[in-house]
């Protein structure tokens, strides 16, 4: 059976930094780089109380698996995780956890980058953030609208 | 077996989309054997009315793949429509 | 008391992601990126037995306080860590960790690449690998050899 | 108090250079105000014969700071001998 080198969830429960560290941990790969977006406690001078994260999990799913492929054909790539969090995170918890083993560093440093910028682009989940005088429905600054215009 | 002058398809709706609509999705018949997204796009427009500004900064996937205003939508496709995303 | 925002450590201890990761933690940064370098089983066809470290532990500590300094001036950091384990590492475990969180992303992406590049061309630590026939001090390619020629 | 016209200094070896010396450390006093470090490092060779070839990719630290070779070694000064590093 063919071992496991890619890694794509999406979960309602906390994240656990070293669990997805040591699913992409490899003794031929010699760097491991991570990214981790937590809730920030205010945004622009409004006090965030939590995030409320939902998805179109199919496609959300379909389309992580599919930016690890891009990024194995631009780097070695040895193993990739990405997780995302859905439903309610509150503040200072993590709601995304991008992890590349590489041989060489540099290799995971263009990797980890590449995922998290092209998860923000095009991957469809939504962020509200909840204020304690209300909420919005957050847009990312890179996210894409490609074919519409 | 299918009409093959109407099409049933399956519309999702997330984030401001669900909000506007107060759906999560709805399954909707046209009398046509096939439609482009900008089409679809006008008659969603004039079937929800607080969809309207949302639609216009939306993107649209059909079977989770996302799609181009001219590209066709068939019987039985799913098409989501896809609020600016702000995962990660 | 002013809150600690800078960690540097040389330890014999292994070392522990989640530890280092909770140091750099603010509710305030949304970005956390980090690095983990691990012993390989292998290097060009040979067999790694373990990876032994000794560093000029005083010039290394500053050195790397020196460091996180000089990233301060270049990107908005919020807190930031360098870890280097020193003694003998077994393969797969991790010999450096370096974590640094800022408010958005791409200084977080920035600044632990530069301390990890840095480190690895100027910091006084060095790696002597064991094989199973043998062993020798290794050089990084990076090391600096300014003031010399 | 110490003697104008001579320096007791404390030299660093590590990794390859205390492979080289079989020493981590030794004190060592010349009959000279003061010196460069090319002139310690000509008397450190003729001290240490396995200590030539490493000493031409070496570098220098005087008091925890990378020098150069026309840096002066005053008395009292740690010199420490950098091997190629290899952290990380």
């Amino acid at each position: 059976m063919t071992e496991s080198v890619d890694f794509v969830k999406l979960t309602t429960d906390p994240l656990d930094l070293q669990e997805i560290v040591d699913l992409v941990k490899d003794n031929g790969a010699g760097a491991i780089s991570t990214f981790s977006g937590t809730t920030r406690n205010t945004f622009n001078g409004k006090t965030v109380v939590q995030l409320d994260y939902e998805a179109y999990t199919p496609m959300a799913i379909k389309l992580l698996s599919s930016l690890i492929v891009t990024a194995r054909s631009q780097w070695l790539i040895t193993k990739a995780a990405i997780y995302h969090r859905l439903g309610t995170v509150p503040v200072g918890e993590t709601s995304v956890i991008v992890a590349v083993s590489t041989v060489h560093r540099e290799e995971s440093f263009r990797a980890v980058e590449f995922l998290v910028n092209e998860l923000k682009a095009s991957v469809p989940i939504w962020k509200k953030e909840i204020y304690s005088d209300g909420s919005v429905w957050k847009e990312n600054a890179e996210s894409k609208r490609c074919c519409r215009s | 077996m299918s009409d093959d002058n109407k099409i049933t398809i399956t519309v999702l709706y997330f984030a401001s989309a669900c909000d506007a609509t107060g759906l999560s999705s709805e399954s909707l018949t046209f009398p046509l054997p096939q439609m482009r997204i900008c089409e679809l796009e006008d008659k969603l427009k004039a079937r929800h009315e607080k969809l309207k500004n949302i639609l216009d900064i939306c993107m649209f996937a059909v079977n989770k793949e996302y799609c181009g205003k001219d590209d066709i939508v068939k019987e039985g496709d799913e098409v989501a429509i896809i609020p600016p995303v702000s995962g990660g």
